[in-house]
């Protein structure tokens, strides 16, 4: 019974999932993105990663998809991108990756299976201060590289972001 | 509040997470769509740690996957200034456009 | 202490002169000449001053990288003088033949130049396995720079070749240096590049032969000995005018040095076991680098042939294992680096003037330059073996130690004074004897700058020709003490 | 005088620097002077030394300068060493040499191309005689290989003097690079030599000279005369003498005729001590010198220009030395070379002003009729060929008779003599055709005579040497290398030895004259082959041309690229190979890239699986 609680958010997700990589309307399937992202979330809450679940509503869900929308916005994707996207999403165009990907799939479901012992998590909530005390002891070094990383990146958006709109303001 | 789950079924949910949106990554010629797929990859690599976070009672999982985010945070960032980028320069979405680095 | 001061001054010169092309474009050249003189000063004076009782002008050790026992050890004997004092004069060679030869970039291109004479410094007086490979590395890339950067046509071809030939066969050298320091070390517990205490190892037969082939691929592919010379004439053909003196007169030298100095002491029983393979490899590059050099049209090309036949002498003296052979060996580095030297830079001088280097293009240019006519008779003499110059007393000791050995190969050798005269005179001919090219309206003769360093070549190669004694007292010291003759 | 013995070599040495440095800058008059002087004040020197030296008495004077090299055990010094031989040899070299110079002062005035030419063709003249003193003094194998080389090197620069002609710059490579196969034969026999007896030191060398097996010296003994063989245009290595004609006709006389050429006979006197070990290597000498005597000869008589004539002639004549030395004539040989060094020259200078006067014009045939318009020259011709020729009572007869009777009583039988007697009534053929041809009969060539004292001193000089040379008794060199063997002249080889060249000029004088018909026997087809390929020096460049040098060029020609570099040029091109390869799987699609790093994991993850 406790299972369901699990595998509900489960399905949801990778149903969602799936349907994230087909849709034709980059909106729509930012939508379904988000639906994913949630159930995820709900998935590490039930796994007692309550901080994790908030983050990934909060940053995830939230700001990154925010950012993909603003894009999709910025670029005007309207009917013609999708008329242009069932133009490039034959049918035929899923046969090799998905034969790809089911072997993968095997492959990965074996080697899951095939693991020794019952392994079952704990069940006990590993709250944020737990977290905090990890977070800003031992790995103080991956939080500052973290931080470097997020520099960097915010140097480089800003880069690459304001040559498109000064290059689009000219003509 | 939480329950006590075989980390296998966890594994499962990433792996099929993973191979949704590598399948995804391999059929999409947009950008968009390329990048959102590269997404849903990572969320799910942050499932497995947080799977294994939780197999132990450790906040460790919880980390890697908040480094995982940061990553992905600055992923998105630079990637989205690309597509900017290449949809002026190439005036399409199309990732195959983008082959300049063919040998 | 003064041997690395020497090293660190050459490259601190390099620095200056490539920032000093800010002051003005004369500037990075006199930085050069300066620097080289004061190395020619420094050397004679070391050689007036005497070796002290071991043998040494100058010497220092210092730890580097303890840990592996590699140390910084400098030494300088009578060898080591010699030939550090022949870098440093080619060195003047080489910034007056290049003077007004270089358009851009003066400042980087004498950087090149000082850096590339440090890094030979350094391999002539290293005496830590590792430091001389490192020294060895050091000269390679900034000579690369002066081909690819200041080269003719075919420049990125040509120190292409040069670089991948060179790089190849020093991993060799490293993998043989490596291997001998771990047999070294699995004898005696202790790990050290120290030549010194390598010299003493003792190493199973069976591998000393593949470690001193080692060695040996190394130095025959800077020599360059037949069949690994084909990097050379396109390097000299390609490079600026001093680059080509640099690689005839010094770079070619340090494979003979490391011969000398490294692969047959080292090795003393593979090496002998292997002598007659060396030899033969010194016979066949006489033949043949005499016959390619008469094939050749390019004047440059023909003077890059023509040094594969001289390095020739080098292999068979050295592996002739007797003191005749070894002194040939080594006035044969002396005055080739004179000879050649002056022959390169009257190539560049010809096509700076005529902006060829092609023998159809040029004959009768004596009618117009009868300074650059006699010079280059001069040393096209002095190549071709004239008794009286330095060369010939080199490749007859030379040949005279390989015949008390083997005579045969001696023998054969010999025949490669014919093939030189061929060559040499037939270069004579081609460029400045002969009817007089229409095409040629006018060339500037050699002014006091050219003629005054070509004068001291000249003097050089008579003093080694008519008294090398002291040629000959300076290596003898090093030859005695390497223990490799019986 | 003999402790200024280092100045004989020394002041033409002096000489050529003074010339080299200053770059012809000089007037062409002090040019002459320090040319020509260097080599008078020489020859004043070495005849003082020699005076000095001959009323000392002593066998040997040995005057020290230093060490050239000392490596190990193998330590040659620079030493002069006079001895009679040494002595001979150096007095003709500096007399005759400067008499030579003299002329030049006048031959060369203004027949050069260059405004330096002049000083230039001095200096090589002045280096060439400090190289052939060196040569002759030098007490040291070494230091005799020093001016054997210089020799050759100042004979390449002369023969190759008018440089702007191509054919001279070929006809001067062709004597170095001839001369040098002997050279190269020399070196090994010096090689030899030292790794039998450790030491190049000529005296010494033959003082342990009995250490020898006979073999090893009869090795030494052919090197050696290999080297003697190039450098005095010898069969096998003649071929370049006739060619090096090219040069201006002083250098003609003085190198190849009087001196350089003869260095080769030198060198078998002065190792006299080996050859008496090895018959076999003395026996070839002796061959080798009838061979070319025979061969060159004949050449001689159908040759039309005048200086190859006189370069076939000189050929023969050193081909006597040679069979003089092989058949143990020494003193005799050293004898003909001092005399054919008067004559030769002699006939060299004069016909140099004769060539002068015509304006270059070398061919006898058109010339004709010249004794009326050029007496002097004539008059110089004639005593010049008498002496060739070896008419009785002048120089020429004595040495050649005393070289022809030790013939006739070597061990081997009469056949030497029979070929020496034979070549010496072709002698006397071939020099009756060039001067009937030349100066009998009609003027061809209108001659305009402009030699002054300088040029017809020197002429007077040698023709009366020419004459007289030979009446004095030649017993300088009976310590040294034995008395001549004089039989009294009623021995009937004797005879015939003196009559047949007679008999020589007689016929050669009706057939030439045209007061005797030959002309059916000339132009048959036969006589007209022979007289092809003897014109052609039985036809020895012809062969040589096709075994040696046209393989040469044919290598090279096909090697231009060198074929070892195609080793690595195929390795390059298989890198590249692979290189294109491996970039057609880099296209650039980033889905292809991850498919294939999808196709990765899978691989990775069989693998971890399997295991």
């Amino acid at each position: 019974m406790d299972l369901a609680l699990f595998w509900i958010p489960a399905a949801v997700a990778l149903a969602s999932t799936l349907l994230v990589i087909t849709r034709k309307n980059a909106a729509h399937a930012l939508i379904y993105l988000v639906v994913s992202l949630l159930s995820v979330a709900v998935i590490f809450f039930v796994l007692g990663a309550p901080f994790a679940a908030a983050l990934e509503v909060v940053i995830y869900a939230g700001a990154i998809v925010v950012l993909f929308l603003f894009v999709v916005m910025m670029l005007n994707l309207g009917n013609t991108s999708v008329m242009r996207e069932s133009r490039w999403l034959r049918p035929g165009m899923w046969v090799g990756p998905a034969i790809l990907v089911s072997i993968l799939l095997i492959t990965m479901v074996y080697v899951i299976v095939g693991l020794p012992n019952a392994n079952v998590t704990t069940g006990e909530m590993v709250g944020p201060k737990a977290v905090g005390n990890e977070l800003f002891r031992p790995y103080l070094l991956a939080v500052e590289l973290a931080g470097f990383l997020l520099l960097a990146a915010l140097i480089g958006a800003y880069h690459l972001g304001r040559r498109y709109l000064e290059q689009r303001r000219e003509p | 509040m939480a329950i006590e789950v075989p980390v296998e079924h966890v594994l499962l949910v990433a792996a099929g997470l993973f191979l949704l949106g590598l399948l995804g990554v391999l059929v999409r010629r947009n950008i968009i769509f390329l990048l959102m797929s590269l997404e849903v990859m990572m969320n799910s690599a942050g499932l497995a740690f947080i799977a294994a976070g939780a197999k132990w009672g450790a906040p460790d999982g919880q980390i890697m996957f908040m480094l995982i985010l940061a990553l992905a945070a600055a992923e998105v960032a630079v990637a989205l200034g690309l597509v900017l980028q290449i949809s002026r320069r190439f005036d399409t979405l199309d990732v195959d456009a983008a082959s300049e680095l063919n040998g | 202490m003064i041997l690395f001061v020497v090293i660190l001054a050459l490259l601190a010169a390099g620095v200056v002169a490539w920032a000093s092309e800010r002051l003005s474009k004369d500037a990075p050249r006199l930085v050069s000449i300066m620097a080289f003189g004061a190395g020619l000063v420094w050397s004679a004076a070391l050689w007036l001053d005497g070796a002290d009782a071991n043998g040494l002008y100058a010497a220092m050790d210092w730890p580097w990288i303890a840990r592996f026992g590699i140390h910084l050890a400098l030494e300088m004997d009578g060898l080591s003088l010699l030939m550090v004092a022949l870098t440093m004069f080619l060195g003047i060679v080489a910034v007056v033949s290049s003077w007004d030869e270089i358009e851009a970039a003066h400042g980087f291109f004498q950087f090149n130049i000082l850096w590339v004479m440090a890094g030979v410094v350094g391999v002539f007086t290293a005496m830590d396995l590792l430091l001389f490979f490192f020294f060895w590395e050091v000269m390679l890339i900034p000579m690369y720079l002066l081909i690819a950067i200041w080269g003719h046509e075919e420049k990125a071809y040509a120190s292409m070749k040069f670089f991948l030939f060179t790089q190849i066969s020093g991993l060799l050298m490293l993998f043989a240096i490596l291997a001998l320091v771990y047999v070294h070390h699995g004898a005696t517990g202790e790990i050290t590049f120290s030549y010194k205490a390598l010299l003493d190892a003792e190493i199973d037969p069976r591998i000393a032969i593949w470690l001193m082939l080692g060695f040996f691929v190394a130095f025959a592919t800077k020599l360059p000995s037949v069949p690994v010379h084909t990097w050379l004439p396109d390097a000299h053909t390609q490079a600026p005018t001093a680059g080509s003196v640099i690689l005839a007169g010094i770079l070619l030298k340090t494979g003979a040095y490391g011969i000398i100095r490294f692969a047959v002491p080292l090795f003393p029983e593979a090496s002998a076991d292997f002598a007659i393979w060396a030899m033969l490899l010194g016979t066949v590059s006489i033949l043949y680098g005499g016959a390619m050099a008469f094939s050749q049209s390019d004047f440059k090309r023909l003077v890059a042939y023509s040094s594969i036949a001289h390095m020739g002498f080098i292999l068979l003296g050295v592996y002739a294992f007797n003191e005749l052979g070894m002194q040939g060996a080594i006035v044969t580095m002396v005055a080739h680096g004179f000879s050649t030297a002056a022959l390169f830079m009257m190539a560049g001088a010809i096509q700076q003037r005529l902006h060829t280097r092609e023998m159809g293009q040029m004959g009768g240019l004596w009618k117009h330059a009868p300074r650059m006519g006699t010079m280059t008779l001069f040393f096209v003499i002095a190549s071709v073996g004239m008794p009286g110059l330095g060369n010939f007393v080199g490749e007859f000791l030379a040949l005279l130690g390989a015949f008390q050995e083997n005579w045969v190969m001696a023998v054969v050798a010999t025949a490669g004074i014919v093939v030189a005269a061929v060559y040499g005179l037939y270069l004579m001919q081609r460029s400045f004897q002969g009817t007089p090219n229409p095409d040629v309206a006018s060339m500037r003769d050699f002014g006091l700058r050219e003629m005054s360093v070509m004068a001291a070549m000249m003097a050089g190669l008579v003093w080694v020709g008519v008294y090398p004694q002291h040629v000959l007292e300076l290596s003898n010291a090093t030859i005695q003490t390497l223990g490799i003759l019986p | 005088m003999l402790e200024y013995l280092w100045l004989v070599p020394a002041l033409p040495l002096a000489g050529f620097f003074a010339l080299f440095v200053t770059e012809g800058k000089l007037p062409d008059k002090i040019v002459a002077v320090i040319g020509a002087g260097s080599v008078g004040l020489a020859a004043l020197v070495a005849l003082g030394a020699g005076m000095e030296f001959v009323q000392s008495g002593e066998a040997s004077y040995a005057q020290s300068l230093w060490t050239w090299m000392a490596v190990g055990n193998f330590t040659p010094s620079i030493t002069l060493y006079l001895d009679p031989l040494s002595l001979v040899m150096s007095g003709v070299i500096t007399g005759v040499g400067f008499l030579i110079h003299l002329f030049a002062t006048g031959y060369m005035w203004k027949d050069h191309q260059e405004p330096e030419g002049y000083s230039r063709f001095f200096a090589y003249m002045n280096l060439f005689v400090f190289a052939m003193l060196m040569l002759v003094l030098g007490d040291n194998l070494l230091v005799l290989f020093l001016g054997w080389e210089g020799v050759g090197l100042c004979s390449y620069l002369l023969i190759g003097f008018y440089h702007r002609d191509p054919e001279n710059g070929y006809a001067a490579r062709k004597a170095f690079v001839v001369t040098r196969v002997g050279d190269t034969l020399m070196a090994i026999g010096l090689f030899l030599l030292f790794r039998e007896l450790g030491s190049l030191d000529i005296q010494t060398a033959l003082g342990d000279a009995g250490q020898l097996d006979a073999g090893m010296a009869t090795a030494i003994g052919l090197l050696l005369l290999g080297g003697a063989v190039g450098k005095s245009a010898q069969v096998p290595l003649q071929t370049w003498l006739p060619d090096a004609m090219a040069g201006p006709t002083p250098v003609s006389a003085l190198i190849h005729a009087a001196t350089m050429v003869t260095a080769g006979v030198y060198l078998i006197a002065r190792m006299k001590g080996i050859y008496d070990l090895a018959p076999v290597a003395q026996l070839a000498v002796a061959i080798v010198g009838l061979v070319t005597l025979l061969i060159s000869s004949f050449t001689a008589l159908t040759q039309t220009d005048i200086k190859r004539i006189l370069a076939y002639s000189t050929m023969s004549q050193i081909g006597y030395m040679f069979m003089a030395l092989g058949v143990g004539a020494w003193s005799a040989g050293i004898f003909h070379l001092m005399t054919h060094a008067f004559f030769k020259a002699l006939l060299f200078l004069a016909s140099g002003s004769v060539i002068l006067a015509l304006h270059h014009e070398q061919d006898i045939f058109k010339m004709g009729g010249l004794w009326r318009k050029l007496p002097v020259p004539f008059a110089s011709m004639l005593i010049g060929s008498i002496a060739l020729v070896a008419v009785p009572l002048t120089s020429g007869f004595y040495s050649k008779d005393a070289i022809l009777l030790t013939a006739w009583e070597h061990g081997t039988g009469p056949w030497f003599w029979a070929g020496g007697v034979l070549a010496a009534f072709m002698t006397a053929l071939y020099t009756t055709r060039m001067m009937v041809v030349a100066f009998l009969g009609e003027t061809k060539t209108e001659p305009h005579d402009a030699s002054r004292i300088n040029m017809w001193g020197p002429l007077v000089v040698l023709a009366v040497l020419s004459i007289g040379g030979g009446w004095m008794t030649f017993s300088v060199l009976d310590d040294l290398l034995g008395a001549i063997d004089h039989i009294p002249h009623i021995h009937p080889a004797a005879l015939v030895t003196v009559v047949l060249p007679l008999l020589g000029i007689v016929l050669g004088y009706f057939v030439f004259s045209g007061r005797m018909n030959v002309n059916s026997l000339v132009e048959s087809s036969f006589g007209d082959a022979l007289r092809r390929f003897w014109q052609s020096g039985w036809a020895f460049d012809w062969v040589y041309y096709r075994v040696f040098v046209k393989p040469f060029l044919w290598v090279a020609r096909v090697n231009k690229g060198d074929v070892v570099d195609l080793a690595f040029r195929i390795t390059a091109a298989v890198t590249r190979g692979f290189h294109h390869v491996g970039a057609l799987t880099q296209t650039g699609r980033l889905r292809w890239y991850a498919a294939n790093m999808a196709i990765g994991l899978i691989v990775v993850l069989l693998i971890v699986a399997s295991v």
